[in-house]
């Protein structure tokens, strides 16, 4: 399940939808908005998308996952719009037989997000806003 | 005249032209090359932007792919999402 | 926050614990209790713990991670009893600024405690049961 | 006759032993090795295990731990938490 959405993000309804029985291994990640960065304070974070293109891009990672990985299910919810400190900002779920896979599936899955999708943040402080220039 | 290319803007480049999408006229057979040269003519601020990408119908486009002007043609500042 | 408990663990109330505003990245692993292992069906697990050791024992794990990595809160809670298939056998959270910390914290926690924590789970088949061996 | 030292017994040792609590008279001075000496004597089963631990007071100790008749010792087979 991949979507993008204005909503708050479901940690339960995204845990039910990859739950399953022969899962024995879960992983989740969240990205958080950060109070700070570079020791400036951030009041909130605005996410926009260009979302058919985004929701293809996260689909390839997804696939790609699956490939290398014996990935049971997964979930990848991004959220766009307008999001306040300690909001998630993206929440990427995976299940896998063993441990080990659901770690370095969902570790994968969001670094290539970062490198990939179409989607960009711009940080509001308290004296202007800047587009968040991607990290290595 | 030909028909316009429709171009989306996103995040930083939106900001610098002041919209978020743009009609470019180009030549027949035009590249995405040769749409990023006019951009850059026409908004000489886009030019300070390193590693723009040119994204065609949602896929990433080469810079010599061939445009048309029924293509979905977007442009793709450095991502920041997650 | 660590414990032990024969109650469902509450993911939600996790999430809480560990969410600050510092936080740029959450790691949630799960355990769960599979359908099968090793081609064997398995139908229930009994959980066992010697109960004020499995917490030092936590604890000193919990303590080495935020030693190695830069851990703003973390919470391990583990199951007891019997559980079902499908059921959360153990969870570990752990927030960070950035993630690859996350990941890597999360991921050392849950493969230490395989390791030294006195915890103990039997397989209940329809032919009988068996103590789980430690897999390495 | 010397107060006996208690031992917690889990998983696999309890079924062996059939029992969760176990109490074992000792010399004076002995030690953790000496503790296992006398087990696998009293129950043959038990030296099937490979790599029994022995915690006192709820930490890990050595082959080589004096015991107390007051401190609580478990035998710890192999773990399986997670």
């Amino acid at each position: 399940m991949i979507f993008l959405t204005e909503d708050p993000i479901d940690i339960n309804a995204a845990y039910g939808h990859i739950q399953t029985g022969e899962a024995g291994a879960i992983n989740f990640f969240f990205g958080v908005v950060r109070n700070n960065t570079q020791d400036k304070a951030v009041e909130l974070l605005d996410y926009e998308a260009y979302g058919p293109m985004a929701v293809r891009e996260m689909q390839k990672i997804a696939d790609e996952a699956c490939r290398r990985w014996p990935v049971l299910k997964y979930v990848i919810i991004h959220r766009t719009g307008t999001l306040h400190i300690g909001e998630m900002a993206v929440l990427i779920g995976v299940s896998t037989p063993h441990r080990g896979d659901s770690f370095e599936a969902t570790r994968y899955i969001i670094d290539t997000i970062k490198q990939t999708v179409p989607i960009w943040k711009k940080e509001q402080f308290d004296d202007g806003a800047v587009w968040v220039q991607p990290t290595p | 005249m030909n028909n316009p290319h429709n171009v989306l803007l996103f995040g930083i480049t939106r900001d610098l032209v002041g919209q978020n999408r743009l009609a470019v006229q180009l030549p027949d057979n035009s590249r995405v090359a040769d749409l990023m040269t006019v951009l850059h003519q026409q908004y000489p601020t886009l030019a300070g932007i390193q590693s723009i990408l040119v994204a065609v119908n949602s896929e990433y486009a080469d810079a010599d792919q061939i445009l048309s002007p029924t293509d979905e043609i977007a442009l793709i500042p450095p991502v920041s999402g997650g």
